[in-house]
């Protein structure tokens, strides 16, 4: 299991450029950020109120004053800057995060995104899910192919939506998708899958990249 | 800070020497039924001083607006244990179990309800209500259940919600600094809704971890102006979470 | 002319709170902070970013950076905080400002105010006018009852409106009214002159207070 | 600052190392018929080095955004007196005579449009912009010449206009204090439409007072993000007006 998070986990930090802003969200996308290639450096933005958060804070060095949007003490980097609520929010809707990682429980191939309610459980809340997804210049999904086999990438979403419209990517542990205008593109396939295991496991009905890449 | 005779005139929730009080005679004119804003996200930034004076005072049917339902224990958690919100109107309360249970009991005077607003939308209307805006438009929850029953509005080949201002009767602010005119700055993430929430409230009561006097905080540094404050209490602390 | 102008902003003082936040226009109502009675002080409000403006700088001792929105170098006083623009009218739009004093070019008895524009004459810009008196608690138009002999105060308004229905008092050489919902009411009447004397500079009927003080 | 590897490579208008350059750099990618977003009101906060290395660069049918229009020979009055400004967006300019003249002139090619918006509409609509709202609800112009043309939306008992968000091909910005990533601070009243402005352009230039080192500035009071800033030109001055 940590095996499968972590080999999502690092093909998603292949996606992060140099300087990036990027918001992460609580689970697998925290990961990301150790998976960053030599010479890539990002920034990350908390919506809680930090540009430029830092590592988790050391055991017995935490500032009670300073958590991230999972309200753990976490530091911040030098250069860095914390803001009010809505001043976070008008960076995230205004376009100036480049990217949003973060998981969800179904994506379809027109690329909306649902990953907030699930029927008859406690909905504990989008928090700034929909302002994110929505405002972000890149969405990448960043999850299990899979919900203990159930499909999850969908043709239409079951689930009532986070947002519509708005994933760019996906990236399991089977591989990497592009979500485009005629549907879902398979553009790279990881070791020891096939495309028919692939599309096996997707309920979409996937394209394929003449470039697809096989690992 | 005050313009004419040097010595300003005490004057009830404005000049300097009223506002420093203790926290049972700040929330003193909370009654059951208000509106109340707190600031603070996930209990970093909320003052548990004056949340601990509202549970000692007991009121109850209390509309609650805050970014989430605290932790059992911690910030508007408190409150919610102790039977007193109505209404939670909050962008995320997965991580108080309590939240389920109140909104799922069959006793019908506990009963919580509670409204979920996604948090960026949750921060702005606020804001717009401190800065007197009718509303805003904004592209978050468009063809999500957060629309049901709001205007879509078509500007520049984009649609958008159209989200209406928030206001409070009450609003209880954790300062980390605060003057003895009210002026205010926050420490790290405990800014987050406590500088919308101070200008939205008819009567704003801050939380201070430090008091200082007039002129000892920088002008440019300065985050809450002094003119919301009514009431100043001291002694709010660092808190774990 | 300073002596009316001085009667006027004497007057206007005496409508101020201890506390109050007031931003005073350009001219006459920069004028009445110098006759506020005894024990009262206001927080002036600057709309170019300031709460808690001082008096004017001292010759040779100006910091070039702390102006008013009369572009003039200003000191602040202890407590006073600096802000943006957009900061600056949410305070004024939100009803946080308790007065704002201006001049007028008319009034009308519905409590409209045209003070922006002179037909055939430059239009200097509305500035932060229009702002103010929507959002002010109270707004004192404090000016001289005509113009050369022209009447100021009017049935209804001929030049184009700054805002309609947001006066809440006139103040001038001649008297005090108030706009209420029947029209305006004079409640004072200044020594020198007679009940005939201010409805003749007036072309708007004046209903007369039952407590009119004349002095 | 920065998540990963501890020595962040140098990258176009993120990373620090570039973004230092001198005011002709800086304003080279600024073409005839640009928009321009101008900080600074009746020329306290404008970016006069700036201002002047788009005056020896001559471009011409600019769109200024400002609040005013400088006073001659200051702030964006120069690019007025040097004819570079075909359309002004302000909220005053009774204090620079050359606006009448231009606004009056038979010259086809100097002729300026001006475009006058209530100053708190314009800073809110710059807000806007930056912020990704489609737009705002406002009572100021309601029943005015301001609300021709401009949908009027009735919220809970009272009138509102919609008004839009601006945006800008690039934005001029002041800093009194800079460091090398970008992250600004401003002293006294040169704040105003900076802060804002600095968010609501593709292109951003602080002309900074001073230039520190990243990591000298409190993260508290650090007022605007380093991530909105592209170019950053020292040797701004404190002017008189």
């Amino acid at each position: 299991m940590a095996d499968i998070k972590e080999i999502i986990a690092a093909r998603v930090a292949k996606e992060l450029k140099d300087g990036d802003v990027v918001n992460l969200g609580i689970g697998l996308p925290t990961m990301v950020a150790n998976f960053l290639p030599e010479g890539v450096s990002i920034i990350l933005q908390s919506e809680n109120g930090i540009m430029g958060m830092g590592a988790a804070a050391e055991k017995g060095r935490e500032d009670v004053d300073i958590v991230n949007a999972g309200a753990q003490y976490v530091t911040v980097n030098p250069g860095a800057m914390f803001f009010d609520s809505a001043t976070s929010f008008g960076i995230i809707r205004g376009g100036h995060v480049d990217a949003t990682i973060l998981g969800a429980l179904e994506v379809d191939q027109h690329g909306n995104l649902a990953n907030w309610i699930v029927p008859g459980k406690m909905v504990p809340g989008m928090g700034g899910a929909m302002d994110l997804v929505v405002g972000a210049k890149k969405v990448i999904v960043a999850m299990q192919h899979t919900q203990k086999g159930a499909h999850k990438i969908l043709k239409e979403c079951r689930l009532p939506y986070t947002a519509v419209g708005v994933v760019d990517m996906i990236i399991t542990e089977m591989g990497v998708m592009e979500v485009t205008p005629e549907g879902i593109l398979l553009t790279e396939i990881n070791e020891g899958y096939t495309i028919e295991d692939v599309q096996a496991a997707t309920e979409a009905e996937l394209m394929m990249s003449p470039n697809l890449k096989e690992k | 800070m005050f313009a004419g005779s040097e010595i300003p005139k005490v004057r009830k929730g404005k000049t300097m020497k009223e506002k420093i009080m203790t926290a049972a005679e700040a929330v003193a004119g909370i009654q059951d039924g208000a509106t109340i804003m707190v600031g603070g996200f996930m209990a970093c930034g909320t003052p548990e001083i004056l949340i601990d004076a509202l549970v000692d005072k007991g009121v109850k049917n209390l509309t609650i607006i805050c970014n989430d339902a605290g932790v059992p224990g911690r910030g508007v958690g408190k409150l919610l244990s102790n039977g007193q919100i109505k209404t939670l109107i909050a962008s995320h309360v997965g991580l108080n179990p309590e939240v389920a249970q109140r909104m799922n009991t069959e006793v019908t005077e506990d009963k919580l309800e509670c409204i979920l607003v996604p948090q960026g939308t949750l921060a702005e209307r606020v804001r717009a209500g401190g800065a007197g805006l009718g509303g805003f438009l904004t592209p978050t929850g468009v063809g999500t259940i957060v629309a049901e029953g709001k205007q879509v509005i078509h500007v520049d080949g984009r649609d958008y919600l159209l989200e209406k201002p928030l206001k409070a009767d009450f609003a209880l602010i954790r300062g980390s600094v605060t003057d003895r005119f009210g002026n205010t700055t926050y420490n790290g993430t405990t800014r987050t809704f406590n500088p919308m929430m101070a200008a939205a409230a008819n009567y704003v009561i801050v939380g201070a971890c430090e008091i200082v006097e007039i002129g000892d905080i920088d002008p440019n540094n300065v985050v809450t102006s002094g003119i919301f404050v009514d009431a100043i209490v001291g002694g709010e602390k660092p808190w774990q979470i």
